[in-house]
């Protein structure tokens, strides 16, 4: 299948792999655990005081609790205390970094090393709530009041699914076709199977009230200042639109040459693998969960060789050791203090990239001088995103940035009146799903607040 | 969503989970703590005459774990509360006065005598408290003293304090029973005709935990020495099933309110209490190694498993497994198992197959066709249900009933139903088959 | 190496761990296997009269489990055997000659009359069985037929059947007690006068393991139907030894040999009933769960302990621990003890916490200059023992006797014994500080 | 330290990490347990009837009832069931492949895919009893055999320790100046730290009646011929003294190029690892694991880029997917399908290696024609050892041979009279510690019960 190919061309192609090995390497990355399992693994559950799990899960599961009811056979009452906190619990489930948030803290890691399974936990849980069809919370007595949610990412759905819990009508706008922002475009394919993403948000609006309007940018279809005017109050859950450049003097544009974040989305909305082609040999240049999830569906695809290349040492990698477990423990090879000097290419098309060695000197990344070529028939960068301000300059001087992204207060106030914002384009997002979720309740219940004040004043 | 409240002799509480008698009902600080976790009531601590008795400054708890040093059970050798009088009475009605939706029961034990019960009664009565529960059962400390189970094991006694007690007090009564006695219907029996209102049970289990083999003395140790004390936790739940039984089920004591107590540790063990007639149920152990919080998924769990079922107030189940507890020579003699082993569930830890072959009939496998396998003979097994007991793995083995021939006897198996009341080898055989009495029924908790 | 060879009432085994009559000890089959493996000696699954019974064809066993389904109790409806006589006797005979160093010993069931009893005791002796235990404690099924703990919950009965056994056997007679009784001490003193040469605790206690929420009926279900049985394992070992230490350290029994049973699990757990004064002990749950293969843990940890502590024989250390059982008016008070929380062992679960704050004394931390951390407060600790109990890590929290001033009292420790008996709180305090009775001394259990 | 090199001459220097690092790189590989640890994991046995864990260890170590002494508080008892089926159980505690062979069959590996960590428990115990000082073993009444057991590996001192345990007095002969064989000069140091090998022999010398040769080799210092006359038995253990060659055209011989098994005793008996030089670049050809143990330990020493290429896949790898997985998570890059061409060099020192591709066609290994370079300071040959025979011609004929290695039958008996074998020299041998020792058991209770015939028949 994999034919020899003209030395002289890059190699990229589909269908490297036969179906079922493309299917091993796109498996869940985590498999739902058997109903013994689950028992085995809640049952060691200690219970703790003020666990430490629950403080480090940014929407503050109560995840003993939870664990508890699984433990005494009630994984139904588990899933309503997961998705009182966390309304994308099960999401969250398959794609929170668990090894650095609730599992790292967890008092078994620190006595056995080994933490209870929070997020497959977790996930058994939200799977059989869902399994059953039905939504486990009912609106409040209609408020009268609508709000408008712009960008169906985890922070609008979060922000959308309490305020419509609390009662209110709500609009969500967003930009592309389909609801779910980086769950469904920019996640690694093997943490979210089986179309969850989607089957999330079928679960979520049914809490009813909810109107969607997909298609719709904001500063393309849809404008700030109208939607201030016409609704009591507006979400802006953003994301993050730009994808920052290598900046190198050559081969940035050159053909093979792509932004890891598009590829991921194309791999994401690409219904048969088969058909996506991947080049032989891969370089990623970065060192975040970005360039692991991309190093990583590389090799899934059949890439020979994967190369994830980063200017910094292993420790200062932003991907968690257990993503960097994953990446080296699938044969991407990954390789530190290299940053990029000059992309090769011949006739057009990327052939190689040229690095040169860094090392830390005081403190600071310093160039040695010293070179290496990797050769590339494709290079991915993935060495970050940035906010996209356009279409939040509602009236006169628009909206407070801070740090290139949206300054907010801890309610998630906007420095407009009216508008909240949260998950990755305000200054504190953290490019995670559950604080992008925890940001769009905290605006919810702060937007409840406001207009419940305003009514009381009102009322006066 | 269901509705979880219980009237239990009128008193009412917006759950069936009250806190029994015990450490953390000693003091506001504590209660104050277990109503804000969401408790529906409690029994406050033991009160008793001034002076207050003291406690060993030492350890008053013992413990057994199971693997991973889970807690099985407590002991403890601590007696009734050893604050002043005056200030368990001003914080109980501080605390009743603050959660008035919440039950709040006081204990008591005083001496055998009327007079200390009457003085007692009417100082209870003035903070606003519900109920009384007369604390017959403590094994422990005040029983050298012709308190505690030393009245719980004497019926006479019980229905003489019951009375007095009822005579001087218009609150309602509740007599908590002790284990530590040969047959407990008769102290419900004398609390019943006494004029109590209901029994409270069961009381701690007299028990030393264990030896410490570096000092050769009982744990908890002082100073070099141990005496017994009274076991609870999850290990006495099923003496406290059995004796809740028999109150529910003797025609003389039928109907009389029951509040469970023994080792209720998760919504479950709560249900099954009130399957069998419990109007609601007591814990203490698990408050004691989990903390208040425990309540949460106690509440949950009962309202969600209610909803699952279709049970709109806990009177729509109370008492349901009552007329299926019988006795033994009622058993249907033609209800035919064998064991079923799940293979795909199967982990091959063999535990079956050894509990069979070692210590019962020889009837499961342990290689077939020279692979290591677990299968049932039907030739052989009895139905016995040990390697379902056995076996790790949760609905991997079930007993399934069986009809037709039975393949170890060689047998028809009859369809009736039939007993060993006139089985051939039962000398005492009786003509005709008898019949279990008919169950007794129910009235409502709530009276 | 230590010598676990044991001889109890003149029968000697090679150790100390018999299996007690119950399904493992029911067929020559299973009985082989088990001197295969190394138990000490049988005591032969409970013979009755001919016709035999016959057992239930469903589940006859019921469970409780803790964490990770681990056996915390069994629970059983099984009768004595299902077999006739005749086999039983010949299979004895055939094993005991098969296997003349192990013990063996035939339990025996029949009605309460006198001739019953001599006919079937004089079967025994011809088998060369080495003794005779008197099953007065099956509190099912047989007790319905006024056999079993019927009898042995009557003092006078025990009596009466020890007496006629002694009369027509010279095998040696071991009662055996049920615990379900409110004093253990009156059958053992009456089992004493009756003659018989020793007790043997405790059979299994009346318990209905759990209903089943399904269908509403007690566990095991036998169509639909439950009735309660005997429960035995890990969770009852608390009863037992206390009952163990009760007829060892009263007045009128002290002295006689008693076969200690009850959820004997480790070599640990028959250490502490050898401790408290057992010749030897029985076990049952243990290798229903695991397999007869059980014994070869038991029997090394035990000898290896024995060579840890130089003790050469069992006598060694037997009964050691008895002394130390006492009563809790003579605990000493003047014994101070606080916790102390081993901050390397710590996992911070809060636990210990959590359980003080909500439930006990509000002695430990739970912030430390702003930082999780657990200390215990000094000022504020009882020295309860709970906190010890409820910690997940093994000796992560102990418990430290002070001396000098209390800080939760502000008073000075006095350094000498003192106890409840001349307390000033004490309404009956005596002139004079009383001491507990000397302890009784235990002849060997060799006798 | 790093200073920079001349980039024209080869880069093989010591003391590229500092002490700290160095240390953390060479620590325990699996740690001991803490005690809290221990009960935790002992409390996980399932106490197995007929335990797979049992049947899959070569020495037949009662594993459940080993563990439930562990739970019952009894180590040394522990201690003593696991040493009475195999008295190096400490160092197979250490060395033992446990996921392919105990661990990998542990019924909580079927359940949970988290097996109990039979040889960390095996270790807790071993460890205790050897912290006692005390041999829990004691010698039956002499029995004035003598017994010769040429070679101190572990099949060698298994057999001497069980032949001294039954009364028979033993001399071992080794050509080595310690014993131990591959324990002591073969294994990663990282598996068997704090001298464990010397300990481990000491305390398994204590049982009485072993005299110590050490320093005579079989064929030049002592010979079969003679040890058949003088003893009443011979035990061979004599492991493989040959390595395998590439057989490449050119570049084997080059400076820097060296057989891995040599490297690592080396290694072994290099007292401070900071004075033991490393290139910057290895390269280790082969897919065992002497191959992952060379690399992992090179990566250790502060080599930056240190590659393993295997001419086959990653599933035929010889090394299990544990030490692969160890070895990528170290930073070493696993490459596959690559066979060794050409060793370049410069000024008589390797620079480099040449590659071809191979594939597997019609399920034979077929080289592709396409070569890929990879640039080395250090090349290490790691594709096995082969039997040297000499000195094992005792008499005439000499000893029969199978597939290179010394036949044995089933009682380990070689075709000589009197004369037995085991561990790697043997044609069944398996390259493990643990089949050796059994190797060793089973010789000796076979030497024993001909040597008890023979009294017999003597005696008649």
């Amino acid at each position: 299948m994999n034919a020899m190919t003209d030395p002289a061309r890059p190699d990229i192609q589909s269908g490297r792999l036969p179906a079922e090995a493309l299917a091993r390497g796109f498996s869940d990355l985590h498999p739902a655990l058997e109903p013994h399992e689950v028992l085995v693994e809640a049952d060691r559950c200690y219970f703790c005081y003020d666990a430490p799990c629950m403080q480090a899960c940014p929407t503050s599961i109560d995840i003993p609790l939870f664990i508890r009811e699984i433990q005494a056979g009630n994984p139904i009452g588990a899933a309503k205390t997961i998705l009182s906190a966390n309304i994308l619990g099960g999401m969250c489930a398959r794609v929170c970094p668990t090894e650095t948030l609730c599992e790292e803290v967890c008092v078994r890691e620190v006595a056995e090393g080994k933490p209870v399974q929070i997020g497959l936990l977790q996930r058994h849980a939200t799977d059989l709530m869902m399994e059953t069809g039905h939504h486990p919370f009912e609106r409040a007595a209609p408020t009268g009041r609508r709000i408008a949610v712009v960008g169906a990412g985890p922070a609008g759905l979060s922000c959308a699914h309490r305020l419509a819990m609390l009662g209110h009508e709500v609009t969500i706008f967003e930009a592309r076709p389909k609801l779910g922002g980086l769950n469904e475009y920019g996640i690694a394919a093997y943490k979210a199977t089986e179309d969850f993403a989607q089957r999330e948000v079928e679960f979520l609006l049914k809490i009813g009230g909810i109107t969607i309007e997909t298609g719709k940018a904001l500063g393309r279809d849809i404008h700030l200042a109208d939607l201030r005017r016409d609704y009591d109050a507006v979400f802006l859950g953003l994301g993050l639109a730009g994808v920052n450049a290598l900046g190198l003097a050559e081969g940035e544009d050159q053909i093979g040459t792509r932004d890891a974040v598009a590829w991921i989305a194309d791999l994401r909305q690409t219904a048969d693998l088969s058909e996506l082609p991947v080049g032989r040999r891969v370089v990623v240049i970065g060192g975040g969960m970005t360039a692991t999830d991309a190093a990583v569906q590389a090799k899934a695809l059949g890439a020979e060789d994967v190369t994830i290349a980063y200017r910094r040492g292993r420790e200062q990698m932003n991907a968690s050791p257990y993503e960097q477990e994953v990446a080296a423990t699938r044969g991407v090879h990954l390789r530190f203090n290299l940053q990029p000097k000059r992309i090769f290419a011949e006739h057009g098309h990327v052939t190689g990239i040229e690095l040169e060695r860094t090392r830390i000197e005081a403190g600071k990344l310093v160039l040695t001088g010293e070179t290496v070529t990797i050769e590339a028939d494709q290079v991915f960068k993935a060495i970050g995103q940035s906010f996209v301000a356009d279409g939040t300059d509602g009236e006169g001087a628009g909206i407070a940035l801070e740090r290139g992204r949206i300054q907010v207060d801890a309610a998630r106030r906007t420095s407009l009146d009216g508008v909240w914002a949260g998950g990755d384009c305000i200054a504190e997002g953290e490019d995670l799903t559950v604080v992008a979720v925890e940001d769009g309740k905290i605006a919810a219940m702060d937007i409840h607040s406001a207009l419940t004040a305003a009514e009381r004043v009102a009322a006066e | 969503m269901a509705d979880l409240t219980t009237s239990f002799l009128g008193i009412s509480s917006p759950n069936p989970f009250w806190l029994a008698s015990a450490p953390p009902t000693d003091k506001e600080y504590n209660v104050q703590r277990a109503f804000e976790q969401g408790w529906g009531g409690v029994v406050w601590k033991t009160l008793g005459e001034d002076p207050p008795i003291v406690n060993v400054n030492g350890p008053r708890y013992g413990a057994i774990w199971g693997p991973d040093r889970r807690l099985l059970a407590l002991n403890n050798i601590e007696l009734i509360t050893d604050r002043a009088l005056d200030t368990n009475l001003e914080e109980i009605a501080r605390v009743k006065r603050n959660w008035p939706d919440r039950a709040m029961i006081v204990s008591l034990m005083v001496p055998c005598e009327e007079a200390p019960w009457q003085k007692i009664l009417a100082l209870v009565e003035q903070t606003g408290a519900d109920g009384v529960e007369l604390n017959f059962g403590c094994p422990h400390g005040m029983s050298e003293r012709g308190m505690g189970s030393a009245v719980g094991q004497v019926p006479d006694y019980i229905e003489m304090v019951a009375r007095w007690c009822k005579q001087h007090s218009k609150l309602p009564v509740i007599v908590k029973l002790t284990p530590n006695i040969t047959d407990i219907r008769y102290p419900a029996r004398a609390a019943k005709k006494g004029g109590a209102d209901a029994v409270s049970l069961i009381n701690t289990v007299s028990s030393i935990m264990s030896i410490d083999l570096d000092n050769f003395a009982p744990t908890p140790t002082i100073d070099g020495k141990g005496s017994h004390g009274g076991m609870c936790g999850p290990a006495v739940k099923p003496m406290a099933l059995n004796m809740v039984a028999e109150i529910a089920r003797d025609r003389e004591t039928a109907g009389m309110p029951i509040s469970g107590i023994g080792g209720i540790t998760t919504w479950r063990d709560a249900a099954e209490f009130i399957a069998l007639g419990c109007g609601n149920v007591q814990v203490c152990t698990a408050a004691m190694t989990y903390g208040f919080k425990v309540v949460k998924e106690m509440i949950s769990g009962l309202s969600d498993w209610m909803d699952e079922k279709g049970f709109a107030t806990i009177e729509d189940f109370r008492g349901r497994a009552a007329p299926n507890v019988t006795d033994w020579q009622y058993l249907n003699l033609n209800y035919v198992t064998k064991a079923r082993i799940d293979q795909d569930k199967c982990i091959s830890c063999g535990r079956c197959h050894i509990a069979c072959e070692d210590t019962s009939h020889q009837a499961i496998t342990s290689m077939v066709d020279g692979r290591r396998r677990f299968e049932v003979i039907d030739a052989e097994c009895v139905g016995c249900n040990l390697c379902v007991n056995v076996c790790p793995v949760e609905d991997c083995i079930t007993m399934e009933q069986i009809a037709g021939t039975d393949p170890r006897t060689g047998k028809p198996i009859p369809e009736e139903y039939d007993n060993w009341t006139r089985h051939p080898n039962n000398p005492m055989a009786a003509e005709k088959k008898q019949h279990a009495p008919a169950p007794v029924t129910m009235p409502d908790a709530a009276e």
